[in-house]
């Protein structure tokens, strides 16, 4: 028993265990599920919430969230499909379009951070407070009204060309940028500072690390990652509007959750949010494929929410801290004096 | 550093306010609810010149001078953010271009249920002259339509009724809409093959009742075979993309002949799907529902079979008018006794290759879409 | 004392920490409405006393007696029905509450779970008035001062009647002011007949305030003093046991004129009053020094942690900056004294924590180079003899002398200019303890500065090559490592001159 | 004037100051349906808050409110068809449905060790899941149906002017302030937020605090949408949509800090009422629907961001950990 436990304990044992419950349901269930064809459709269908994760993945690092990236999404795909509109779907058009949508990204970003690290306000509440005002400005910008893509230019390949044929750009877009998050946080000193503020900002102060700075980097890169989605979002549907990308911030953070990060900061990869991402992609697909009435897809997904996150939960306590913590701190339990 | 920051918060606090101040006495001079509205039972007829030739048609009988007093008509949607929004704001724009006395003021319930409920017992409140409402749920809103009978407030319902008795509806696209589309397709099918439903958010599969048509008259009279009938998020394009990929993995081909959607944002997700997964050859017809350009055009390059056109702005002018006639006629449910709803059923032109050039010319949302 | 009349005795307790004993039969007498002071120095196991008595740790032999019978004292809860409660360095206090809530908070008097305020405001105003504090009992704890808190934990203790008090270094963040007012309350309990245990290492507030001092060394008590038998020299002679002879293959240091850092001027908050020193390379300069009398903030200062109010730092001629992130790059280096809370990150592994200071050099454009990070990371895995060795193992799951291990190498493998230690060997076991003496040595040969803040005497004065020592917030006396003598600097540190060393 | 006070000065002059512009700059403000009306819409989100209160100034948080509405909703449509069922059973019924709701929450937290955000998050959708299962269907198409349970729909209306709801929810939040301020109870909750290690310590059950507020926070749920459904006579499966943050949005405007050990029940039933008065302001002056979310959105801002220097000004600590710092489990 010892030995099953040390194995569930760390991360890509539970992984592997989720994944292998679901091959057998599915190859007794649903054969299809094993097609090619399948599978790049479930890499379609998380690419776009698989950026705002690797995005929201920064912020989840250092103890934060951010309940704005739907909002966000929609925001760069109005401003995108607008000022391509405007500008008759030139590629200049689309160029500021997409330069202006990554500003704005930027700017709510840079007022996220300042207000979570100079005005100390929680992250739950700043993004909650942004969310509202950001779908608000959209609704103001484009009217309430859908703004319709025309054109099939450059715009319309954002979403919808195949690279090579046969892979489809929003696809290509999320693994590089996936890959991209990694390398930044692998490889770079940017990542190495993220991870040691995550853990403890006073120590990494100490160590001559701009906690402050992190902080608001990481905030942007949300905040853009957001935007990414968003464009890509626009030129898949042709059309943008206030609800485009509507309830996204749910998806993402079933994803961060699902993918065994913890939300209090310090731990987790680029892998544990694709991995997140991938498996809610898989429980809708095997939801749709096994026939789940769609009445009961949302309780569905509750349950097995609380399933992974538990299981996750209790394995990694069982085997590693768990038992050291109990030790090292006086007795926690005292008799109750009432 | 700190004095900053604490003075930097305490400046943002006071500007709200005044924003707060300057945003609402700035507005009141746009609207005009200084004025109480003219209890003007006796105004004389004026003969001011209206368009559709009503000349000297003045006033009917208990109600308001439409041409003259001022009259304020409260919309009510299920959101302002949405496709038809464009032609519905266009509707509003010509009416009160007509009727200069006429404000005709647009909520915003977001979706949200008690949003909408509180929104028509503003109306109610501040005396509003008819409510033309979209109503989210059939139950939910009787309460708040029946007080606003009460309180002498025309309701008029367009495409999703409600089934306390108020004073208008104009059923539109949706369980009529299924149904026509049932007979086109079965047409098509000649009678056999199995169909997918895409169908309205799990929901508000109350309020949107095209599918539950679509698969009543396939019942009923074909024997064409229901596979699946799945619910769409959101009524979003990418959801019904995502959810059509997975449905033709699970349905080889040869195993689906058509595919019923609900609205013409999930029929464009759905066509997206089958071109990625190359069964576009397979001919698997693709029907569509209320008519968007999009579609229209997909209709005219024979990827989609076809759609059911309703002329959303003719539908919301007729609303706009039935309003007008109840308000000048002072007629509510209950000072006209009606048991029950009386209901007017819009037209609707299912389009094909056929006929979608001439559509394309008559409709308005082409011409929104050219601005 | 005869055994029957003391308020709490303890016979022969002995405690042992995996195999490593810690106190070795230690007696302890307090009478009813004494004052008793308990000193030793870091280590001596003192605190480890007070949690056995408090019922935290259970004790291996050995008995306690409380009014001269028998008692066991299983839990926090055993400790305070007898009337024994703690009040800890770091106050457990509920900001968001009232002075009354936050005394009878736990024990609440209330009928039907419904709480009597009133009668528990009525309660804390009568034990205000008895002791004579200054405390309104519907004042929120949050907005209040150190000493208004530290009187609120005293009255927390005496409103579970307590009738010992046991007070772990009050003083050490009051201000002179404050620390008075304590005194006052000190007095006007023992008045009332409690009796106080007082540990501190301010030999001024033990002359002041005590009856009787136990002073205990290597988990031993040493002995016991009466009030007219208190004097300096005895107290510190007991404290430190002999004298360790000076070990002779000590390498002569010589200075590097070329490397220095000279602070003149320092003022910061009311802790540092016009500090000044300067400091050289290959040697190892000690600070010595009380508790809270302002030694890590010097450091803090210097490094550029904290903002001093006036004073000008510079590190041969050039002034140095106020940034932490460009002091590393001129060569400085920080081993705080509070290790898991500002040393390391716990989550991430050892090599993470050793390169964390150091990617100025292992990356290029921003890019760390694994290999590097790797190289950097095994040489001072293996130069510092980390256990166990494995790159990978996350530092929060090491032992204390190994986590410290890794924030020391953090910097030794830097080749700091100036390198400040503050507690280095605090909580760490012997035998990692001279490992870090010897790494401390080889850095300050190398031509390096090295400024070492420690309260352990036997470390300061066998390892500095010059020590010295802070009183009220001003250097109060220099000594050389020839003359200077653990009692000597413990003196110093109480603000008493014995020649040994320059007077400042 | 210690702390408390002025924050809950603060709460208030916010009310003031809108109720003021809105009755001079507009006619319709100050007419008695419209505030009797105001204060009934504004009770859905406002008892809910008040029940999130409760687990807020425990340290917690809880994002599943809104499904506890709908499903409580629910409950309470379909036992209202039993035929001869008295409407006070059927008000039970709804506000136990939350009461079990809590009690999973609370299972999740303090026995699964989940943390509050992820517990919450996904029993948010067990419960939204759960509603759709049990909402009536005609024809397989969830359809909510007309409640004709006279008894039931009669606590929806009017006693003496006032809705029942309206008087419920202030009785409510007298009832709240009496526990937190009054008993052990509400003093230990206080504590565990204020500072958990050391509540603890002095023998205060942090489990039992911790579960019981997640009770609390569901029942009151389950009441809120037990008289709303009355209301409505209907009970739609859209009922609690995004209820939950805007709970939260009015604790925290009404002072309470989402780190725990601030604030109280007056403070959380003004943020409710804020809420809805800015919604009731933007209807009267043909406002865009924009300025609504951007007006709540900034205000959100505006209020914490004052919060949190104040308190830091108050309480001089260093800035508030908004999210525990973990121990080192690895």
């Amino acid at each position: 028993m010892k030995k099953v436990i040390g194995f569930l304990g760390n991360p890509w044992g539970q992984r592997l265990t989720i994944l292998v419950i679901i091959a057998v349901v599915m190859a007794v269930f649903q054969q299809n599920f094993f097609r090619p064809s399948n599978f790049s459709s479930i890499l379609l269908a998380i690419s776009l919430y698989g950026i705002m994760a690797c995005g929201m993945l920064f912020v989840v690092l250092l103890g934060g969230i951010d309940l704005s990236v739907g909002s966000m999404a929609a925001m760069t795909a109005s401003i995108l499909a607008m000022s391509a509109q405007s500008s008759g779907y030139t590629a200049a058009g689309f160029i500021t379009g997409v330069l202006l949508g990554l500003a704005a990204c930027v700017a709510v970003g840079i007022v996220h951070g300042v207000l979570v690290t100079y005005f100390a306000i929680p992250a739950f509440v700043v993004t909650l407070a942004t969310k509202y005002i950001v779908y608000g400005l959209v609704l103001l910008v484009t009217g309430g009204h859908f703004v319709q893509i025309i054109d099939k230019g450059i715009l319309y390949q954002l979403g919808n060309a195949r690279l090579f044929g046969a892979i489809p750009m929003p696809e290509v877009i999320f693994i590089l940028y996936a890959v991209l998050c990694a390398v930044i946080l692998g490889k770079t000193v940017f990542g190495r500072r993220l991870y040691a503020t995550g853990g403890n900002p006073v120590a990494s102060k100490l160590v001559g690390v701009k906690t402050n700075g992190t902080v608001l980097v990481s905030y942007v890169i949300c905040s853009i990652s957001a935007g990414i989605g968003g464009m890509i979002l626009a030129s898949m549907n042709m059309q943008a509007g206030p609800t485009t990308a509507g309830g996204y911030e749910g998806n993402v953070l079933t994803a961060m959750v699902v993918g065994g990060l913890n939300l209090a900061g310090g731990e987790g990869g680029v892998v544990g949010a694709i991995f997140g991402a991938l498996l809610v992609g898989i429980i809708n697909n095997m939801l749709i494929l096994l026939g789940v009435p769609s009445d009961y897809t949302t309780f569905v997904q509750g349950v097995i929410i609380i399933a992974a996150v538990s299981l996750n939960m209790y394995t990694s306590r069982r085997s590693q801290g768990l038992t050291r913590r109990r030790t090292k701190k006086p007795p926690e339990k005292i008799p109750v004096t009432r | 550093m700190k004095k900053v920051k604490r003075a930097l918060t305490l400046i943002l606090l006071v500007l709200t306010v005044a924003a707060l101040l300057a945003s609402c006495t700035g507005n009141t001079a746009t609207t005009t609810p200084g004025t109480p509205p003219s209890a003007s039972a006796g105004a004389s007829p004026s003969g001011g010149g209206t368009e559709s030739g009503q000349a000297g048609a003045g006033k009917l009988g208990g109600g308001k001078d439409i041409y003259n007093d001022p009259v304020k008509i409260a919309w009510i949607p299920l959101s302002t953010a949405g496709q038809v929004n464009q032609v519905i704001d266009l509707v509003w724009k010509d009416a009160v271009r007509i009727y200069p006395n006429v404000t005709i003021t647009a909520f915003d319930p977001g979706y949200d249920i008690n949003k909408q409920i509180s929104m028509i017992n503003e109306a109610i409140t501040d005396k509003y002259d008819a409510i033309m409402l979209l109503a989210m749920d059939t139950a939910a809103c009787n309460d708040a339509i029946t007080q606003a009978e009460k309180a002498g407030i025309p309701v008029l319902t367009v495409d999703c009724g409600a089934t306390a008795v108020h004073t208008f509806h104009l059923q539109g696209t949706d369980y009529g809409s299924g149904q026509l589309a049932g007979q086109v397709v079965a047409k098509a099918l000649n009678n056999t093959g199995s169909y997918l439903v895409l169908d309205a958010p799990a929901e508000q599969k109350a309020i949107g009742r095209m599918g539950a048509g679509f698969i009543d008259y396939m019942n009923a009279s074909t024997q064409c075979k229901m596979l699946e009938d799945v619910s769409i998020p959101n009524w979003s394009q990418e959801n019904a993309n995502t959810t059509m990929r997975d449905l033709l993995t699970k349905y080889q081909p040869g195993q689906l002949q058509a595919v019923y959607c609900a609205s013409d944002d999930i029929a464009m997700g759905a066509l997206q799907a089958i071109q990625a997964a190359g069964r576009d050859k397979e001919g698997i017809i693709l029907y569509g529902n209320v008519g968007y350009l999009p579609v229209l055009n997909a209709i005219k390059a024979g990827q989609i079979y076809g759609t059911n056109y309703s002329d959303t702005y003719a539908h919301f002018y007729t609303v706009f008018h039935m309003a007008l006639y109840f308000i000048e006629t002072g007629t509510t449910a209950v000072t006209a006794g009606y048991t029950a709803t009386p209901v007017v059923y819009d037209t609707l032109i299912p389009v094909d290759k056929s006929n979608v050039d001439y559509i394309m010319s008559v409709s308005r949302y082409a011409y929104v879409q050219g601005q | 004392m005869a055994e029957n009349n003391s308020l709490l005795a303890c016979r022969g307790i002995c405690k042992q920490f995996g195999g490593i004993p810690v106190l070795k039969s230690v007696d302890l007498d307090i009478g009813p409405g004494e004052v008793h002071a308990l000193m030793g120095e870091n280590g001596a196991g003192k605190s480890t006393v007070i949690k056995i008595i408090t019922g935290v740790y259970a004790m291996d032999e050995g008995q306690i007696f409380i009014d001269g019978a028998p008692a066991a004292i299983a839990c926090r809860q055993d400790a305070r029905e007898r009337g024994i409660s703690v009040i800890y360095q770091e106050l457990s206090l509920f900001p968001a509450l009232d002075v009354t809530e936050n005394v009878f908070i736990g024990q609440e008097l209330s009928r039907y779970g419904l709480t009597r305020k009133k009668e528990m405001r009525r309660r804390v105003r009568a034990l205000i008035d008895k002791y004579g504090f200054d405390l309104d009992p519907a004042a929120v704890v949050g907005s209040m001062g150190m000493a208004q808190r530290q009187m609120v934990e005293i009255l927390k203790a005496l409103s579970m009647d307590a009738r010992l008090i046991i007070m772990d270094e009050p003083t050490a963040s009051l201000s002179a002011s404050e620390t008075e007012k304590l005194f006052e309350t000190i007095d006007s309990l023992r008045k009332k007949g409690t009796s106080i245990l007082y540990i501190s290492h301010r030999l001024e507030e033990i002359y002041r305030l005590a009856d009787r001092l136990t002073v205990m060394r290597d988990g031993e008590n040493v002995g016991v003093l009466t009030r007219d038998e208190i004097t300096p020299q005895k107290v510190t002679a007991m404290m430190i046991g002999h004298e360790l002879k000076e070990d002779k293959n000590r390498e002569r240091r010589h200075r590097f004129e070329g490397n220095r850092l000279e602070v003149k001027g320092l003022w910061y908050k009311d802790l540092l009053r016009d500090v000044s020193f300067t400091a050289y390379g290959g040697e190892i300069l000690g600070i010595g020094g009380l508790v809270g009398s302002g030694r890590t903030e010097l450091i803090r200062c210097v490094y550029g942690a904290a903002r001093p109010s006036r004073g000008e730092i510079a590190l041969n001629g050039r002034p140095v900056s106020r940034s932490v992130g460009k002091n590393i790059k001129a060569g400085f280096g920080l081993v705080p004294e509070d290790r898991r809370g500002e040393g390391f990150v716990p989550l991430l592994s050892i090599e993470k924590n050793l390169a964390a200071a150091s990617y100025d050099r292992l990356a290029s454009f921003g890019f760390v180079s694994r290999k590097k990070e790797v190289a950097f990371a095994t040489e001072a895995i293996r130069s510092y003899d980390i256990r166990p060795p494995v790159r990978q193992l996350p530092v929060g799951n090491l032992s204390g002398g190994n986590q410290q291990k890794v924030v020391l190498g953090r910097w030794l493998s830097r080749k700091p200019r100036v390198l400040l230690l503050d507690e280095p060997t605090a909580g760490v076991d012997v035998g990692v303890k001279h490992e870090l003496y010897h790494y401390m040595r080889a850095l300050a040969l190398s031509g390096s500065i090295v400024v070492m803040v420690s309260s352990d005497l036997e470390e300061l004065t066998r390892v500095s090559d010059r020590i010295l020592v802070m009183y009220g917030g001003r250097f109060f006396e220099e000594f050389e490592h020839e003359k200077a003598t653990q009692s000597a600097v413990l003196l110093a540190a109480s603000g008493q001159h014995t020649g040994e060393g320059a007077a400042l | 004037m210690n702390t408390k006070n002025i924050r809950r000065i603060i709460s208030v002059l916010l009310v003031l100051i809108l109720a003021v512009i809105f009755s001079f700059t507009t006619r319709s403000f100050l007419d008695a349906r419209n505030l009797v009306e105001l204060f009934r819409e504004s009770a859905l989100v406002g008892i809910v808050a008040l029940g999130a209160s409760f687990v807020i100034i425990g340290g917690g948080i809880d994002l599943s409110t809104g499904g506890i509405v709908t499903v409580s909703g629910l409950v309470c449509a379909r036992l209202s068809f039993i035929p001869g069922i008295p409407g006070a059973l059927v008000l039970l019924a709804g506000v136990l449905t939350g009461v079990v709701c809590g009690l999973l929450n609370a299972v999740l937290v303090t026995r699964v060790h989940l943390t509050e955000f992820v517990a919450t998050l996904a029993s948010g959708f067990v419960y939204s899941g759960l509603a759709m299962l049990i909402a009536f269907r005609e024809g397989g198409i969830i359809q909510s149906r007309a409640i004709t349970n006279a008894s039931f729909t009669f606590l929806g209306g009017k006693i003496g002017g006032i809705y029942n709801i309206t008087a419920v929810w202030v009785v409510l939040m007298i009832v709240m302030m009496l526990v937190l301020t009054k008993t052990t109870f509400g003093l230990h909750t206080y504590a565990q937020g204020s500072n958990a290690r050391s509540a603890l310590m002095s023998g205060v059950n942090n489990d039992f605090i911790k579960g019981s507020g997640f009770v609390i926070c569901g029942a009151c749920a389950g009441l809120a949408a037990a008289f709303v459904v009355a209301k409505n006579a209907a009970a739609p499966v859209t009922l609690g949509s995004d209820v939950a943050f805007e709970a939260i949005a009015a604790c925290v405007v009404g002072g309470l800090v989402l780190g725990g050990g601030r604030g109280d029940a007056v403070g959380a039933f003004l943020g409710g009422l804020f809420m809805q008065l800015i919604l009731n302001g933007i209807y009267k002056y043909n406002l865009p629907i924009a300025y609504q979310w951007i007006l709540m959105g900034a205000i959100i801002v505006l209020v914490t961001a004052f919060d949190a220097q104040f308190n830091k000004l108050r309480f001089g600590q260093k800035k508030p950990r908004p999210v525990e710092r973990k121990e080192a489990v690895v």
